[in-house]
This record gives C-alpha cells, structure tokens and sequence, in this order.
C-alpha cells in the first residue's frame, strides 16, 4: 500500500516536472518587449524543478540533513557566483 | 618493529616496514608518511628555487639568470611551494592523525584515498617536467592572455594543476566522509579535538574552491590548444574571467594552508600548557566561518582591474570581517597560555613563532583588504612579504608544530630537542629578517617578480638575499634532525606529552588497524588542569627527549 | 564537559555513529563539487551571455525541448527503478534501466545532433558564444555518456545476479544520484542557454 | 570577583600604553615608511594608512606584549610540576574580543570608502558602481569630453605610450602633467595585462588589452617620478619603466607645443625623421639601446652602427629585408645571447611607417 503511494508520489512529481517545463518553455516563445518578467518565471521555474528532483528523486526529504546541507551550501554559493559574473 | 633487530625476523620486518612505503599502500598511515615524505622532496626543490631568486636579487642588474629562466623560476617556486609542499604536506599529516583521533581505523575510503596520492605525484611530476619543455613563465597565478601566450611549460602547468584538483577534491571527500561517518562511538562532534574541526574546515574549502579552478583551468586549456577565446580580447574574451575563477579557489587555498596549522596549535598549546583550550567551540565556529567567509572573498585580489565597485566593495567587507573570527583564535590560544605551566619545548615555540608571525600576516592582511590602501600595495614586494607571513610564517611553522609533536606517535622515536630549539631559533630570526625589509621594498617602488630592480634597493634586497640563504639553510638542519632521530633516535613512549586526545592512546608507531579490537576511551580532550573536573585525572607534565 | 563513554572498535568501515551510509555521503559530496564545477562554466556562460546576447538565436529550442523530456523521463525511470530493487522485483528494475539506458543514449544523440547543426550554421569555438557554449553542453554531455558506462556496469551486475535485492540497493540509489544530478545541471542549462533570452 | 584598585590602575596604565604606542607606531610608520606624497589622492591614502596602522600598533603592541608577558611569567619552573589552572573559557571575555575587532573593521570600512569616493572614479555615479570605469577598448575613438586634461596611457611589451587626445593625439614615451590639474587617464593594452603604477601618487591601476580603465589624479608637487609596470607582463617587465614630469603650466605647454611640431614635420618631413619619431613613440628604447635617441634599454641588441651589421647578419639577406622581418616576426632571427622576447608590429605600423622605421634604422 505504502509502496504504491511511493509509486503515484514519483509519477505525480514526474507529471509536474513535464508540466513546469511546457510553462517554460511556451513562457520563453511569449512576445515579451522587457525580458526581465520572463526571465524571473524561467529562474523560479528551473529551481521548483530542480528541487522537486532533488526532494523527491533524490530523497532529500526523508533522508538526513547533511546530504541537504552538503549539496545545498554549494548550491548557494555557485548561484552567488554566477551572479557575480552578471555584474 | 621493537624487536630485537638481531634476529632475521627482525630484519625482514623492518625492511618489509620500509618497502611498504613505496607500495600501492590504502593503510591511512603509509600514505600520510608517503604523501610528507613526497612533500619533502619538492620542499627541498622549492628551496633551490628561492636561493636562485635570491642569488639574482642579490645584486641590481641581470646576474645568475636570464629573465626566460628568472620567470620560470619564480612561477615554477610559486606553484611548488603552494601545491606541492605545504598543501600535501599538511594533507598528509591530517591523513596520518585524523582518523587516529576519531578512533577510525582507517580513512572512509582507503583505495580512494590511495588514488589521491598518486594522482598528486603524477601531478607534482607533470608540473615539474613542464619546466623542462620551455618554463611556464606567467607566474603561478597564469594571468592571461600572458598565460595563453606562454611556452609549451604552461600546458604541463596546467593539467598538472587540473590532476592535483582532482587529486585534493578526491581526497577532501574522503576527509569529510570519514570525519563525520566514522567517529568513534560516543565522539560527538563538540567533543572533536579542534585539529579535526580545522581540517573539516579546509576540506570544505577544497571541495568547494578546487572545482572552480579546475574549471578555468580547463578553459585556459583550451585556449591554447582548440583556439578557444575564453581569456583573449582580440576574440571578444575576457582576462579578468580568469582572475575570478583563480582566485575562488586560490584565495581559500591561502586558508587550507593555514587551517591546518592552526588546529595544530590547538592542540600543542593545551597540552604543553597543561591547561585546557579557552573558549573550545568559539574556536571550532571561527574555522567554520573562516572558511564560509574564505570562500566570498576572492575579489580582493582584483582591486586595480577596474571590477565594478559592486562586486569589490562587499568583497572588502567581508575580507575585514575574516579579522574577526582569526582574531577569536589568536586570543583564545594566549589566554590558554595566560596561567598554564608552560613546557618549553619545540612544538611550543612553533606555536608561538606561528602567533608572532600570524599577527603581521593578520595586521596586513587587514590593510591590504582596504580598497584604497591595497591599491598601492598591490603586486608589489609588500604582498610578497604579506603572502610569506601568511604562508611560511603562519602555515610552516603551523605544519612544523604538528610534525614535531607528532613526530614521536608516527615514528616511534622522540626527535633531538636540542636541534629542534636550534632550528627554530634559526627559522624565526632568519625568517623575519627575509620578509620584514620586503614590506619596506614594495611600499617604496619594488614590484614582485621583477628580475631587476633600481640601484636604491640594492642594500635591502642584499640584506634579504643573505638572511635568505640562512633561512634556505635552516632546513636542513631539520631534515637532518628529521631523518637521524628516525633512524637512531630513542624509542618513544605511547605518550610522551601526556596529551589527552586518542591517538596517543595508541603504542608508537600505532598499529596497522590502530583500535581493532581495543576499548576505545572517548573524552573531552582537553581535560587538563588541576582540579580537572569529572575527571579524576591528573595529568603529568611532558617528559621529552631532552625536556 | 568531559562525558566518558567506553565501546569496542567496530570492524567494518560502515560509520560508528549515526545512520549515514559513507558511500551515499562521498557520492553527495562529489555532486557538491560537481555543482561548484558547473557553476564555473555555467557563470561564464552568463558572464559572456550579458555581454553580447544575440548570439544565442540560433539555438533549436524545440530539438533541446525534446532533450529535456528525455533526460526528465529517465530520471522518472531510474527512481522506479530504485523503488523496484528495494522490493526485490529484480525484473522491474532491469525494465527500467534499460529503459533509462536508452534515454540517455537518445538525449546523446540528440545533442550530437544540435552540435553538428550549429556546426554546419558556422557557430565556432573561435566566438565566445561558441566556446562557452560547446564547453558547457560539451562537460554536461560527457557527465551523461560516464553515467551511461556506469548504468552499463550496473546491468551487466544485474544480469549476473551481482544485484539481486534490497541488500545491492545502495549500488542503483548511488548511481541514480548521479544520474538525477546530471538531469538538475540540464534543468539549469536548458533555462539559462536555451530559454532566458 | 573583586577587583581592587591596584589591579584597575595597572589595567588602566597597560591600555593607556598600548594606545599612546600604537598611535606613536602609526606616525612613525608613516614618516618612515611611504615615499613622497605628490598628489591630493596620495594625502587622503596617506591619512588612512597612518590611521590604520595606528590602530595595527595597538593589536602589536597587545599580542605580542602578552605573548612575552606569559612566556616569562608562565613557563615551567625547574622541577615544577602539576598542572595549570583548568579555565576552560569567559564568555563575556570572548565577546568583547569578538565585537571590538568587528567594530574596528566596520570603522575602517566606512573610512575606507570616504576615501574611496574622492579617489577613485568607479566611485562618481551609481551606473558606475555597478558596471565599473572598465569600457570597451573602442572608447578610446570618442573625443574627450570635458575641461580635464585627458591622456590615453598605452601600455605594450615593455613599453608605455602616452597619447594626449586634446593635443590632436600626439604620443611621448614619457608623460608630462601639469601640477595642480586635474587629470584623467586611459588606460589599454595591445598585448598583455600591465599595471600603471606611480609609488609617489599611491595610484595603481591595471591596463587591460581590449577594455579601457580610468583613473584620476591632481599632482601637488613639481618633479619626477617612475612610472612602474606592476603586473607581470613577460620577459621585459622588470625594465618596463618610464619617468613622469609633473612640472609648471608654462613649462607643460611648451613641451606639449614642441611636441605638437615635431610630430608635425615629422609626418610631412622625410621618412628618416618620420622613422625616430616612430623610434621614439613605440618606445623601442625600452629594450635597445640607441644613442642617436639617447635610450639605453638592454634586454634587446644594442642598434648603435646597426645599419652596418645588419646586411651581413643573415646570408642571402639583404639589410632592408633583415630589419622588415625583425619587425614582423621578430623570432625569425634572434641575435646570439638575447630572448625571442620582441613582441611583432606587424599590425602595428603600416607600410609607409615600416619604410620609414626600416630607413631610420638603416641610417644608424
């Protein structure tokens, strides 16, 4: 029973992945004339989909803080360096 | 191996003890006394190449060297006393130590952590034979398109760099992994001694720093080889790219080299002070915010690019704001000191020539990190001085506390006292009178890695030159030391200082599974002082060689 | 402050203390610095992406569409994977490692493909939309062929019998990390080279 | 505890002592240690540095007294045993010497960027702040805007350009400024990264191939000062340096007004004249020693009674040709004893300068 709720929770997850990126994807076709919008909702975008993998696919979730910790704390700081670079 | 050596038993023992270190060994404390042993020898490498610097800036005008040659010689001095001496070596010592004071009986992943030394070998090799195919010449920081234009050196320089990140990122995963999955049962992480802390801090710094290096490294790569226009203007690139990813990693890689040292003296000055460290967890925090901080940094090394003050301005902040936390370390050791019994002895006075030291690289540091101030003392002798006290005032003399106060439990000897005083005499005087005139040079005129220089700085430079050569010297006086104690030195004691933390625990030299089948005896290892409360312990003074 | 606490030495190297496998916590430890690799490049990409933002037009975004579908549906599949070994249904498992091999291979191709099309449309190495383009899609490629190889070992271990059950689970769970990893640098890329404009 | 009173005064006394001496340090130091101070930017540097390294005195002055002041009173006696006293921390201690580092930095922060505001041009407007003096190398083309006096710094290896915009672009390989004036700089390179440096003015900054930086200065003081290349920039970067006159507005228009002709006759005069001007512009003498101009560089082969040599040096090579490629390719012949250290000016003359130099050349 538990099993097949684990099942439907990786479906569910993989639909909204399919889903946020046909968003994408069609945002990034839209006739903006300011970029900036879009560029936001693309950003959200990607990172609910990255997080989603990583919560679910790769069990953040349930498993212990330190794997969070250890991928999250680069994260962050490769982000912070990215936007450095924009400057 | 305290057999009696008459006995052929004996005898193949012990020989079989030596090859072992030439072997594809995964037993932790072989490759931590490999990857010292091969540190070593760059060190000594590295030394040469000082005394040529020194012996062309001895005197104004073109001397020993050419400037193709002089070039070569400051980039390859550079890189090898960064990334082959002090880094490896301070990672070997770790290697050796820190799964002894979790209780561990060897590092989380033994094969990987075999994989890292050799890769550092083959990366140590590579770097030094690219000299031979024209000498990378850009300095060890490759500023391109200097870098990109280079000789054929600078492409053995640079994936002898990308194998050593590999290499250190390897290792650094090791480290963390076992640190925080193989403690002993009951070592809880505030009862870590802080040598463990400090490397846990480093480590983080490696596997966060090096990937981003090695990123730009392989850019630079390809530059020269695909005709790629990462770094070059005339195909729309940009050069300060380059400095950005250098000095992500290069700016922390300064704390992986001090880190280290520090932990060692956390661990030296309780001990022979017989007092236990003031202010544990404010230090254990300061190496974790040193290295979160380390890592928001690097931009201070850009502040004559023309960067926007946007990204400079902060990155001073936070370079100042790094004073806080080495302040808290430097504070907490003198008030460990402050109504200890001190023990004299070697490790000792490493620990304080590394305070007196630390405090101009620290004082320094703090100008260099004012954007107006740094501005005139960029790329000049000032920075070298600066980086020196860092470095070898700092991290050396760090890394020297460490070796000698656990010279005995990795080498089942105790070193000669006498020697180690005389070294440390020797290094400390000759060593600020190297680096102290230099402050003056820079401020005045003098900017680094020039071959030549102006008639005014000839007394200085020569003053430097010859207190230079002293300082070259007082190596091998250690080495000496080093190597005779080892062979014929007297048996050590399991504990010779009477420290608290467990690889001393362990007979010396420790066994190959160090506590299989032991009682490990977790507690807080810094539990000196009388009266020492909880435990009834009272601990007696260290009883040295020649103490 | 100084609890004593005695124990005996384990033998093995699974951790004393806590729960956590060392395997799985060096695995996430490479992606921590795999993440700090990407960022490299990725913030070059951007770096040069803001400096002259035309020349990104000539990306086929409907071919890289289709890509990201690829590498999202393998992610899908190797985590059923994963959930199927843990429940010993050996056949399930290998179903959708093959399938995820196939994915894989598929968002391979379809990136030779892209490559050989800007190829031909005259995009370069020698630009720097062409450098920090082909570099970073190019190290993200070969993230994909490496766990290709790596998905290879696995199912030549399952068809020994090498992986029969929850007991080899850790083996798919480690390399699924790596796998879902490569999948969240796309999910990045595809958003910042393909679609911010 | 209780404190008595003896024990406040003699802490009164040490801080008293350890402020008094750090401020002392901070003016020592100051004297001692900098070179002269020639511009209003050097000044506002010079009062920082003095503040700063007062304040580095006082934490000299605190650790390393009580690093003494513990190894003399703490170490272990002769046969003394036992242990010390097991402190094992004093939070409040460990505060404050938390917060009083942190205030001092943000203290130099704030001061920090007071200066910064006056000296640095990154600093004028907030489009700047966030985009930097760095501009594409093409801004150089744009007419100066502006009353200042604008000169175009050019550094190449191993030598430095200095071309005066307002002065239809006229170039020397030493700079002239008028004292008391304001003047903007801009920097670029045609190779590799240099860096423009001036001890006495306190101003570095970095000239980078492809983009132009600025920097601002206003000389108090007459006299001449070196111009240092700070950032390695090859095989020549230790003799990459030239002389900056700072002298008198009469002075500075006479020489710029002599310039301005001679580079004039040289265009329309014959092209041996045309030849040393070029000589002299592309700072040739950094690295050749050439007595005609009165340059004595040494990493290159001297050029004195070179038009002599220069037939013989290759067989089958005539003169004219030997000194083209030596220009274009300059590795195609390297003279025994020197470095494949000359970068190419290919690109960077056309043929009617190439002639002219080649003829100068010759004429040596």
């Amino acid at each position: 029973m538990e099993k097949l709720l684990r099942q439907q929770k990786y479906l569910l997850v993989f639909v909204a992945l399919v889903i946020i990126t046909a968003v994408e994807v069609t945002v990034s076709y839209l006739p903006f004339t300011d970029r900036t919008p879009q560029t936001i909702i693309l950003v959200i975008g990607s990172l609910c989909k990255a997080s989603l993998v990583m919560l679910y696919y790769m069990h953040l979730r349930d498993d212990s803080r330190w794997y969070a910790l250890l991928v999250g704390f680069p994260l962050v700081i490769g982000v912070l360096l990215s936007v450095t670079f924009v400057l | 191996m305290a057999v009696d050596a008459a006995t052929g038993v004996g005898i193949r023992a012990r020989r079989a003890s030596w090859l072992r270190y030439f072997s594809f060994s995964t037993d932790h404390k072989v490759i931590g006394v490999q990857y010292m042993a091969m540190s070593f020898v760059f060190l000594l490498l590295g030394i040469v190449l000082a005394m040529l610097i020194r012996a062309e800036l001895a005197a104004p005008g073109v001397g020993v060297v050419n400037a193709r040659l002089y070039n070569g010689i400051v980039t390859l001095h550079g890189t090898v006393m960064i990334f082959l001496w002090l880094i490896p070596a301070l990672v070997g010592l770790a290697n050796y130590i820190v799964p002894l004071m979790i209780g561990a009986e060897d590092m989380a992943f033994p094969r990987l952590n075999a994989l890292s030394f050799w890769l550092f070998l083959v990366a140590g090799l590579l770097i030094v034979l690219g000299f031979v195919f024209g000498p990378a010449e850009a300095g060890w920081t490759a500023y391109a398109p200097l870098s990109t234009l280079g000789p054929a050196g600078q492409s053995f320089w640079i994936i002898g760099l990308i194998v050593n990140g590999f290499s250190s990122i390897l290792g650094a995963i090791n480290f963390v992994t076992t640190v925080v999955t193989m403690r002993a049962p009951g070592l809880t992480f505030w009862k870590l001694p802080l040598f463990v802390w400090s490397i846990l801090a480093m480590t983080v710094l490696i596997f966060m720093g090096t990937p981003v290096l090695t990123a730009g490294l392989f850019m630079q790569l390809f530059d020269r080889s695909l005709g790629t226009v990462f770094f070059s203007p005339s195909g729309g690139g940009d050069p300060i790219l380059w400095q950005h990813l250098f000095w992500f990693y290069s700016h922390p890689a300064v704390y992986i080299m001090v880190l280290p040292g520090m932990g060692a003296l956390s661990e030296v000055i309780p001990v022979f002070a017989r007092k236990p460290i003031f202010g544990y967890k404010m230090i254990a925090w300061s190496s974790i915010a040193i290295s979160v901080l380390g890592l928001l940094v690097w931009a201070h090394h850009m502040f004559t690019t023309g960067v926007a003050p946007a990204i400079l301005f902060p990155m001073m902040i936070t370079s100042m704001i790094i004073a806080v936390p080495t302040g808290v370390k430097v504070f907490s050791w003198l008030a460990t000191m402050w109504g200890g019994k001190l023990t004299l002895q070697t490790p000792l006075w490493f620990c304080i020539g590394f305070i007196s030291n630390f405090l101009f690289a620290g004082m320094t540091g703090v100008m260099q990190a004012s954007i107006p101030l740094d501005v005139h003392f960029q790329d000049t002798y000032f920075l070298v001085a600066h980086l020196h006290y860092a470095l070898f005032g700092a991290g050396v003399f760090g890394a020297f506390a460490g070796i000698y106060y656990w010279f005995p439990k990795i080498t089942g000897r105790m070193y000669n006292e006498t020697f180690g005083r005389i070294h440390f005499v020797l290094v400390f005087i000759a060593f600020n009178i190297t680096y102290m005139p230099m402050f003056w040079l820079g401020v005045n005129g003098m900017p680094r890695r020039v071959a030549d220089y102006v008639p005014e700085f000839a007394t200085a430079n020569l003053i430097i030159s010859i207190s230079g050569f002293v300082l070259g010297f007082s190596f091998l006086i250690f080495l000496v030391n080093f190597f005779m104690s080892w062979a014929w030195g007297p048996k050590a004691p399991d504990n010779p200082w009477g420290a608290l933390s467990l690889e001393w625990t362990l007979p010396s030299p420790p066994p190959q599974h160090n506590f299989a089948g032991r009682k490990i005896v977790v507690r807080y290892p810094y539990d000196f002082g009388t009266p020492a409360p909880g435990s009834g312990h009272q601990s007696s003074p260290p009883d040295g060689a020649g103490g | 402050m100084s609890v004593t606490s005695v124990a005996s030495q384990q033998q093995t190297h699974q951790g004393h203390s806590g729960t956590l496998d060392h395997r799985k916590l060096g695995m996430w430890l490479f992606i921590g610095s795999e993440v700090m690799f990407f960022a490299g490049f990725i913030a070059a990409f951007v770096h040069f992406k803001v400096l002259n933002p035309a020349e990104s037009a000539l990306l086929d975004i409907p071919l890289t569409t289709v890509n990201s579908f690829l590498l999202l549906t393998s992610s899908f599949t190797v985590v059923s994977a994963l959930a199927a070994i843990r429940e010993r249904a050996v056949r399930r498992m290998w179903h959708f490692l093959i399938a995820t091999w196939f994915l894989g291979a598929a968002f391979l191709m379809g990136q030779a493909l892209e490559f050989s099309k800007l190829f031909y449309e005259g995009v370069t190495l020698h630009s720097v939309f062409g450098c920090t383009f082909f570099s970073v899609t190019g190290f993200h490629g070969f993230h994909v062929l490496i766990g290709l190889l790596w998905l290879l070992l696995i199912l030549v271990k399952t068809f020994r019998r090498k992986i029969a059950g929850p007991e080899q689970a850790m083996q798919v769970e480690i390399f699924g990390l790596y796998w879902h990893f490569v999948d969240v640098v796309w999910i990045f890329l595809f958003a910042v080279i393909y679609l911010i404009r | 505890m209780k404190t008595n009173i003896r024990q406040v005064a003699c802490i009164a006394l040490v801080a008293l002592f350890i402020i008094l001496g750090g401020i002392l340090i901070g003016l020592k130091m100051y004297q001692w240690f900098l070179p002269e101070s020639v511009t209003v930017e050097s000044a506002m540097y010079d009062q920082l540095f003095r503040f700063t390294v007062s304040i580095a005195g006082m934490v000299f002055l605190l650790v390393e007294g009580t690093l003494l002041y513990v190894l003399i009173r703490f170490h272990r006696r002769p046969g003394e045993t036992g242990d010390g006293v097991a402190i094992h921390g004093n939070t409040s201690l460990e505060i404050v010497w938390t917060l009083i580092p942190a205030i001092i930095v943000t203290v130099l922060s704030f001061y920090s960027y007071d200066v910064l505001k006056s000296v640095d041009v990154a600093y004028d407007s907030a489009a700047s702040w966030f985009c930097g003096p760095l501009t594409p190398a093409k801004a150089l083309a744009e007419p100066v805007s502006g009353g200042n006096l604008v000169i175009d710094v050019i550094s190449r290896q191993f030598s430095w350009e200095f071309k005066y915009p307002q002065y239809n672009n006229v170039s020397s390989s030493e700079m002239h400024v008028p004292v008391d004036e304001f003047v903007l700089l801009r920097l670029t390179s045609e190779d590799v990264i240099h860096s423009f440096w001036v001890p006495q003015f306190r101003l570095k900054k970095d000239s980078l191939p492809g983009y132009v930086n600025e920097a601002r200065f206003e000389a108090k003081n007459e006299g001449t000062y070196p111009v240092i290349c700070a950032e390695l920039c090859g095989l020549g970067h230790s003799e990459m340096r030239t002389a900056l006159i700072v002298e008198s507005k009469e002075k500075f228009d006479a020489w710029i007004q002599s310039l301005v002709s001679q580079t004039e006759s040289a265009q329309t005069g014959d092209p041996v004249a045309q030849g040393r001007a070029l000589f002299a512009r592309l700072g040739c003498g950094a690295c050749h020693t050439l007595s005609d101009v009165g340059t004595e560089g040494q990493l290159g082969p001297s050029l004195d009674g070179f038009g002599a040599r220069a037939g013989g040096r290759i067989p089958g090579v005539s003169a004219e040709d030997y000194v083209k490629t030596s220009l274009r390719t300059p590795n195609a012949y390297i003279v025994a004893g020197f470095l494949d250290a000359m970068p190419s000016f290919a690109d960077r003359l056309d043929d009617a300068e190439l002639n002219a130099l080649v003829q100068y050349l010759l004429q040596q």
